[in-house]
């Protein structure tokens, strides 16, 4: 739900522009310092915590087992300092060692190669979807100002936007799965099967990618809206309905397409919220991705596990947020007027 | 005198005679135009009420006349343009008629068509030329795509090619820009797309709203011809609004004042009305009354872009002897804007104590970046700023407060000139306070006599004054802090003709009284020509 | 001629952009909501609904009714009672936190922005970096890690919510402040001789202000729907605490068995909640001297 | 729309094989979602059902999580009802000891101290290897290495050493002697050169069933091992999906998607309804508790426990809490037990109880607490969060608390939070076996337990009672043993460390009509899941169907 203060037009979401190149290499060079504290912070978090490695490699076994034993687990394990681990960690890290995840009960590496796909197929999907969905309901909205459908979808939108991810996603298993019947409350796959079918996978992706879609749709739809208004307000709008441009291709061509450009640009800002929409989604619908597996990883204390997923998104926002700056001096138009 | 003449014989041309031209023998014969008849506006003033722009506008503009309305900013210009185009903001209140009458066709009311009728004119009847073109393209589609589009509302399919490729042709729209954006388009490039567009459909009429802005001497010149081969070669009636004189002078075969809403001057050779415009600036600087230094009309050189503009003598640029003596002086500036992009380089120009200096440029030339290095609010990337011939370093805070009163620097935008959450009382207090001087409300009252203000505004909050009473207020500010050298952005761009007629006298009479050295820096030649001793041209 | 023949242009109202003028320009949110919030608000500070109910089984799962507006949840306690006072906690932790982010993005904003033009802005750009950086991570899960490290309580999702926020708080009055070093208004008071306290308690605090209040406000909902988030994933408040996240966190189950209420109602006024603050923060938009 | 592109770069950004197409086909997905028609998803769902049901020799099992590890020695089949691995004996449904890898139950020498085994011959891993005496000796070893941590070494605290007499015999030897000695020798035998076998997949057993898939935290397959020494099962293949989430359980189970699952009582309800489904209600050992600290200022006070003990009703309890789902508990040991004694039971009576109290000076106050000397009858009780049955039974002792004046607040932790405060708060516990009296009173009784781990929680600290536990733990005669015990649970009526509720039932729905012979009167441990419920005895399951 980080949309709320970002409902707006790249200018203003990227007010200073470097150049390109100085960009590229700024944060480039970012990324591994970024990537190098994160991870740092979190081991010495794990320091001064309840964090009980013991506990955490034993999970449930812990209450079942023999008093004495796991004392004697405890005094046997070392608990080193925050940064000897943190060096450990990297060390293997850099080796493709990611070690070995107690949640998961195998190797991390192997874990994200299973889930990542999962999340990256659900993430995308639902990012069309809202995209799409935002342009249309934007636009609608837009080129009306004023109206009643304005009216009507900006309250829509708002709403839609107040609303978490999770409740969606439950009243929608209520409806959907529960009530009708139709779809399935969970998973990405029948347990029966156990191979991956593609109609079956659909039929389980249905509910998430639909929820997850509409937990993004507000933002881009309100940023088309006002895009569009403000295309709408402006001169070349006057301009061509001078010139005699019918109105409906005037609405299109002149005052909606100039708002996809900032839609387009900003795409990868939303990197952020798409993540935390999909943790939430694939937590209510149990599907097997990564964001699922964070959760996991964070209730279990499964900090191999944990940590890596961390310098993932990190990795994966970083990314985003490069890719919508590069895509904004790509792609807008006036962006060589801007200085003058 | 020269000039007069001109326009005179200019006046009594007859159509016929325009066959002479290189034209050859016109396709067109000089029957309907536009007649607009007792045409009135107001505009919703946005607090539920209106304002009226224009009370009582008369005018012809019969098809192959080149007719100018001239006016100060604000006048209602663009509006009665808006009024004809049916581009006037939503809740626009109108009275009269703007006829367009066409050798078969019954008149039609351009103003007040009624809805379907408008549906069938727009695009086909009128052509606007809009203040700044590439503006007014839209940013993200390419030109051809502009121009297909508008080709597509006249021409059936099979001919769409065909007209555009001719359109193209007609106004020198070169083949390789066909892929590029508005903003990959020069100035001048923008200028011939847009013509482009807006003739594309052979409209008979051509509406085109301050022609000449930010275009230099040969521009402007190019474009004032364009616009009269639109009128004499291809026979449109042709209406140009403008506060330009000398494109009126140049281009017009009529001109039409317009002031305080109404229009006037309509049947008067185009002479006479521009003297008396003239004659109005004049009395818009007192200096200029005394007669000292004042322009001729028309004189060659100053339009050239010459040496000189009026009589002082100087260069362009200033000379390297500026820098010494008396005065608030920048040596040799180079002046960047925002994050580095070049604005001008050697700049050199001193404001001497008594003495009015104007700095006549473009909008877009750097004026306001000149400005503010010499309040010493802009840190110019090389060169120095001297006061009396010592050079001052640092800007803001770094530079001692004494020093920094001594120069007062009235921006061009009122709106941000006065804190709006502050009563304009307590900003007109604040050089005094800072000066340690206690103020009170006659101390108010007085400065706001001073710009011909009435003492109840000293209550009220910046976003319940008009534009022009703001800037009257800002100025007082600037007034009362006693500076040596007083330096003005635009002072009359945003106002109407009164306000700055009463601008120029509160700045005059306080010159008067404190011989205080005086920049004004403008795009508006006849204000800076009639009012200053020195005019720099850039 | 004065006031007679005036007439409006037919079909003026019609035109593409005739709305453009009047409509608001973000939200599109009408007045009613204000009132709306205001009332919801009151009642929640007004501390309706019991935290500390006692279970009785014996009215588990009573749909809603007239006595039990949400119905009763597993262990037969009223639901419109817990949301209330979940709501009221939810309230608390976004005031709590989005306050503590505040003043750290105001301190830091500050800095930056008053320190960008000395000193060739190295402290500016290093804190920058820092923003940048807290803002390369996905919120949320920052926030997980934090709570799971720090163990879920009351004190460690208003820190997760508050490290994560302050950014935007940072980001804005550093703006503020740099927009408005260029103003008419301000560079008059510095050619008038002020010096940088006097500009600073004069005009830009007031104005920079003006814009925190409003960005903290809109914050809250943010920081409610974090705090809901994490409990919901059972990183949050504890499971007795009740909290808007947690109560709809424990329906998961009834919702499957076919119970929706204690899901559904809680979640839109966890909904109403959010959207409430925001609105009344669109409100508070001040003017803004940021680039136009 | 550049769309496309940028969605394109997203996938480039991360080379994966899988991530395209998957993607791409989730697109295309959304798209016939779209135009999906309702009609047909549902019966689309019951042929789901029928298509499962109608494959008798397969079943597909939801249980709950996943078990920790699969590997005997670290736990797993701890009663030797393991499906892949087997024990020398296991402890049938009246919890009395059969041979099952040995030929017969194991022959104790007159000291008690010897116990010799037989193997059973012609026995294979699934793996191919013969069964002998070494894998056991490896086995035991295995677990009582301190390294491995093994909870089983918590059973074999008697065991001195093992060794095997010859291939197919191994003799124990203990260091005193344990009459319940036989119940531990339930421990699943691995091969010698495999007991610290991880994944599932390395786990080899001798059982019926034998590894077929797995995925971590989502399914088990098990197939029947073809040459397995004992009859071949009539259910050939097994799927266990191990779902946390109880209402995943019952709303995939509704939906067909799975054959039998363990499921929460509150869900029983729409299946016991439904003829298609059959209902297993299982009795168990698994108590529910609250542990009192000695060390709290209320908690460890007499009256107060006793307050407790009598004042709270615990069939409104079963009634409410556990919804019916669960029967009274008055001590650890259950009443099918023989070492069981009722000295524990007690009436509920809260009049009683608010006497105790008044006697002992604790007098209600203005807020319907009672104080003593300053002191508020209230204390804090912890359960772990997420278990909402524990939670339930907190919110109950809460609220009939209440009514004798003792405020009690419940706390939900984790259980890293939980433990550095057992000493000072109360919790609700879970534990419990029918099988070995010793396990369940010794590590949470005996002062040498004290804070080690989650043994003994509430620091309980009596000679009496550890001379009674360590006379149980070397008892030889049965008759002896079960006196022992009868103090143990004396001691555990007067000194009331813990009040004993409920134990809590494990509930079960099946599909109808398949399978017949799995609902057996067993009584269950605490740990269930994989191994309990209707598929305990999978093995001996029928295809009723046909």
């Amino acid at each position: 739900m980080d949309d709320r203060r970002r409902v707006r037009l790249p200018t203003r979401l990227h007010p200073a522009r470097p150049p390109l190149t100085g960009l590229l290499v700024g944060r480039l060079l970012l990324l591994p310092v970024l990537v190098a504290v994160v991870t740092l912070v979190m081991f010495a978090l794990a320091q001064r915590t309840p964090f009980d490695p013991v506990l955490a490699t034993l999970g449930e076994r812990a209450l079942t087992m023999d008093g004495p034993t796991l004392e004697a687990m405890r005094d046997r394990a070392s608990d080193t300092g925050a940064v000897q681990q943190w060096a450990a960690w990297w060390g293997n890290a850099l080796q493709g060692d990611l070690g070995v995840s107690s949640s998961q009960r195998s190797p991390v590496s192997t874990v994200i190669a299973q889930r990542l796909p999962w999340t990256l197929g659900l993430m995308s999907a639902a990012l069309v979807l809202a995209v799409l969905g935002g342009v249309l309901v934007g636009g609608l909205a837009g080129t009306r100002p004023g109206s009643w459908a304005d009216r009507a979808v900006g309250g829509g939108l708002l709403a839609t936007q107040a609303a978490p991810p999770f409740w969606v996603g439950l009243v929608a298993v209520w409806v959907f799965a529960v009530w009708l019947g139709w779809l399935p409350t969970g998973g990405a796959t029948s347990p029966g099967s156990g191979s991956v079918e593609a109609l079956d996978v659909l039929r389980h992706a249905v509910l998430p990618v639909l929820v997850l879609a509409l937990s993004q749709l507000p933002w881009f739809g309100l940023v088309v809206r006002d895009a569009t208004r403000d295309a709408l307000a402006g001169v070349p709008v006057r301009a061509g309905w001078a010139r005699g441009i019918p109105t409906a291709r005037l609405l299109r061509q002149h005052a909606v397409r100039p708002a996809l450009l900032p839609l387009v640009t900003v795409l990868g800002v939303r990197v952020p919220e798409l993540i935390t929409g999909a943790v939430l989604v694939e937590t209510v619908f149990s599907w097997p991705g990564v964001a699922s597996a964070t959760v996991d990883s964070a209730l279990r204390l499964d900090f191999p596990l944990l940590a890596a997923l961390t310098v993932l998104t990190t990795v994966l926002v970083v990314l985003g947020n490069l890719a919508a700056d590069v895509a904004y001096r790509v792609v807008d138009p006036r962006v060589g007027r801007r200085d003058g | 005198m020269s000039g007069h003449g001109y326009a005179e014989s200019r006046d009594v041309v007859l159509p016929a005679s325009q066959t002479a031209g290189p034209g050859g023998t016109p396709d067109w014969r000089p029957v309907g135009g536009l007649r607009v008849e007792g045409l009135g506006v107001a505009l919703p003033d946005g607090r539920g009420g209106h304002q009226t722009v224009l009370e009582q506008v008369d005018l012809r503009v019969p098809r192959g006349r080149l007719v100018v309305l001239l006016g100060p900013s604000g006048a209602g210009k663009s509006t009665l343009l808006a009024a004809l185009l049916g581009l006037l903001p939503t809740g626009s209140l109108v009275r009269g008629h703007g006829w367009w009458e066409d050798e078969e066709a019954e008149p039609v009311d351009l103003v007040d068509p009624g809805a379907p009728a408008r549906e069938r004119l727009r695009g086909r009847v009128a052509a606007w030329l809009p203040q700044a073109p590439v503006g007014a393209l839209t940013p993200v589609l390419t030109v051809g795509h502009h121009l297909t589009e508008k080709a597509r509302v006249h021409v059936p399919a099979g001919q769409v090619q065909a007209s555009v490729r001719s359109a193209m042709r007609r106004h020198d729209v070169e083949p390789q820009w066909w892929r590029r954006l508005p903003s990959q388009l020069s100035g001048g490039q923008a200028q011939r797309v847009s013509n482009a567009l807006a003739l594309l459909g052979d409209p008979g009429l051509v509406l085109a709203d301050e022609p000449t802005t930010g275009l230099d001497r040969p521009r402007a010149r190019a474009a004032a011809a364009g616009l009269t081969a639109l009128a004499h070669d291809e026979g449109r009636a042709v209406l140009v609004v403008t506060h330009d004189l000398r494109l009126a002078e140049e281009a017009a075969d009529a001109v039409v004042e317009i002031d305080g809403g109404r229009s006037r001057g309509a049947d008067v050779p185009v002479g006479e009305v521009i003297a008396r415009a003239r004659r109005a600036t004049h009395r818009l600087a007192p200096h200029a009354t005394t007669g000292q230094r004042l322009t001729a009309p028309g004189e060659g050189p100053a339009v050239g872009g010459g040496p000189a503009t009026g009589g002082a003598p100087h260069t362009p640029g200033g000379g390297p002897d500026e820098g010494q003596g008396p005065g608030l002086a920048g040596v040799d500036l180079t002046l960047r804007r925002g994050r580095g992009t070049l604005v001008r380089s050697g700049v050199t120009l001193r404001v001497r104590p008594d003495r009015t200096t104007g700095l006549m440029a473009p909008s877009g030339a750097g004026k306001t970046t000149l400005l503010r290095a010499l309040a010493l609010l802009h840190r110019p990337s090389a060169g120095q700023v001297r006061l009396d011939g010592r050079p001052v370093h640092g800007t803001g805070y770094a530079v001692p407060a004494a020093l920094r009163r001594r120069i007062a620097f009235v921006p061009q935008d009122p709106r941000q000139g006065v804190d709006p959450r502050w009563t304009l009382g307590r900003s007109l207090l604040e050089p005094s306070r800072l000066a340690g001087r206690a103020g009170d409300d006659t101390t108010v009252a007085r400065m706001l006599d001073r710009v011909g203000l009435a003492p109840e505004l000293a209550g009220r909050r910046p976003d319940e004054v008009s534009g022009g009473q703001l800037q009257r207020v800002v100025l007082a500010r600037a007034l009362t802090l006693g500076a040596d050298f007083l330096l003005l952005d635009e002072p009359t761009s945003m106002v109407d003709a009164a306000t700055a007629r009463a601008v120029v006298r509160a700045v005059h009479e306080h010159q008067h009284a404190t011989g205080c050295g005086v920049l004004v820096a403008s795009h508006d030649e006849e204000l800076l020509r009639t009012w200053c001793d020195v005019v720099v041209e850039w | 001629m004065t006031a007679e023949g005036w007439r409006e242009v037919a079909g003026a109202r019609s035109r593409p952009w005739a709305g453009t003028r009047h409509a608001v320009a973000r939200g599109g949110s009408g007045p009613w909501w204000v009132a709306l919030g205001g009332v919801v608000v009151v009642v929640l500070l007004l501390g309706a609904g019991a935290a500390d109910q006692r279970a009785d089984f014996e009215q588990a799962f009573l749909p809603p009714s007239a006595e039990h507006p949400f119905g009763t949840d597993q262990a037969g306690r009223d639901l419109l009672a817990r949301s209330l006072a979940g709501a009221r906690v939810s309230l608390l932790v976004g005031l709590v936190a989005a306050l503590v982010s505040s003043v750290v993005g105001v301190v830091v904003g500050g800095l930056a922005g008053s320190l960008a033009s000395r000193a060739g802005g190295v402290v500016d750009g290093v804190l920058m970096r820092v923003v940048d950086a807290v803002n390369a991570l996905p919120h949320l899960v920052l926030g997980i890690v934090i709570v799971a490290l720090l163990g879920p309580s009351l004190g460690s999702v208003i820190l997760s919510v508050a490290l994560t926020h302050w950014t935007t708080t940072a980001r804005l009055v550093r703006a503020e402040l740099l927009a408005l070093e260029g103003v008419g208004f301000v560079e008059a008071a510095v050619g008038a001789g002020a010096g940088r306290w006097w500009v600073l308690s004069r005009h830009l605090l007031a104005h920079v202000m003006g814009r925190v209040v409003l960005a903290t406000v809109l914050m809250v909902p943010h920081a409610i729907m974090h705090e809901s988030a994490l409990s919901f994933l059972g990183l949050g408040l504890p499971d007795d605490q009740a909290s808007l996240g947690t109560i709809i966190e424990q329906s998961r189950t009834a919702v499957l068995a076919g119970h929706w209420w204690p899901a559904v109602l809680p979640g839109l006024l966890l909904v109403a909640l959010s959207l409430v603050v925001f609105v009344l923060g669109e409100r508070l938009r001040p003017v803004s001297w940021g680039r136009s | 729309m550049r769309l496309p592109s940028c969605y394109r770069r997203v996938m480039r950004m991360f080379r994966n094989r899988y991530s395209a197409p998957l993607s791409s086909l989730l697109l295309v997905g959304l798209v016939l979602a779209g135009c999906t028609d309702p009609t047909t998803s549902p019966s689309g769902e019951r042929e789901g059902a029928a298509a499962t049901s109608s494959r008798a020799t397969e079943v597909v099992v939801a249980t709950g999580g996943e078990p920790d590890s699969f590997n005997p020695v670290l736990g797993y089949a701890r009663w030797g009802d393991g499906k892949i691995v087997e024990g020398l004996v296991r402890l049938g449904v009246d919890l009395e000891p059969e041979p099952v890898l040995a030929e017969e139950l194991p022959e104790v020498a007159d000291d008690g101290l010897t116990y010799t085994v037989t193997l059973r011959e012609g026995v294979t891993f699934h793996d191919g290897q013969e069964l002998d005496a070494e894998d056991v000796v490896a086995t035991y070893e295995a677990a009582l290495d301190p390294e491995n941590g093994s909870p089983v070494a918590a059973d074999l605290t008697a065991l001195e050493s093992v060794e095997a007499v010859d291939g197919r015999t191994v003799r124990f030897t203990l260091a005193h002697p344990q009459s319940a000695f036989v119940t531990t020798t339930t421990l699943g035998i691995l091969p010698a050169d495999q007991v610290d076998a991880t994944s599932p997949e390395d786990v080899v057993g001798t059982g019926p069933y034998q590894v077929e898939g797995y995925r971590a935290g989502e399914r088990l397959v098990l197939t029947a091992s073809p040459d397995y020494w004992g009859e071949q099962p009539e259910v050939t293949r097994a799927t266990f999906l191990f779902v946390d989430d109880d209402a995943a359980r019952a709303a995939r189970l509704a939906s067909g998607e799975v054959d039998a699952a363990l499921l929460p009582t509150q869900a029983l309800g729409r299946f016991e309804d439904d003829g298609a489904y059959d209902v297993i209600r299982r009795d168990t050992a698994d108590f529910r508790a609250l542990v009192l600290p000695e060390e709290g200022e209320v908690t460890g006070d007499p009256a107060i426990r006793t307050a407790l003990q009598t004042g709270l009703d615990r069939q409104a309890l079963v009634d409410g809490a556990l919804a019916g789902a669960g029967r009274p508990a008055y001590g650890p040991i259950p009443p099918e037990a023989p070492e069981y004694s009722d000295v524990v039971e007690v009436e509920a009576n809260p009049r009683t109880a608010e006497q105790r109290l008044e006697e002992a000076g604790w007098v209600e106050g203005a807020d319907g607490v009672r104080a003593r000397d300053g002191q508020r009858a209230a204390f804090t009780l912890m359960y772990p969060a997420g278990d909402t049955l524990r939670q339930n039974v907190a919110l109950e002792v809460q609220a009939q608390a209440a009514e004798l004046g003792i405020e009690v607040e419940p706390e939900g932790l984790s259980w890293e939070a939980i433990e550095p405060r057992m000493s000072s708060d109360a919790l609700v516990y879970g534990s419990g076996n029918p099988y070995n009296a010793d396990l369940s009173t010794y590590p949470l009784f005996h002062s040498s337990r004290a804070f080690q781990g989650f043994d003994n929680p509430g620091g309980y600290d009596s000679a009496e009672m550890d001379a009674a536990l360590e006379a149980g733990r070397a008892a030889q005669e049965d008759s002896e043993r079960v006196e022992a015990y009868a103090t143990v649970q004396e001691q555990l009526a007067q000194d009331l460390p813990w009040v004993f509720l409920a134990y809590v039932e494990h509930d079960y729905v099946i599909e109808a009509d398949t399978w017949a012979g799995y609902d057996v009167p067993l009584v269950e441990p605490h740990e269930h899941g994989l191994q309990g419920g209707p598929w305990w005895n999978l093995p001996s399951w029928t295809t009723a169907g046909g």
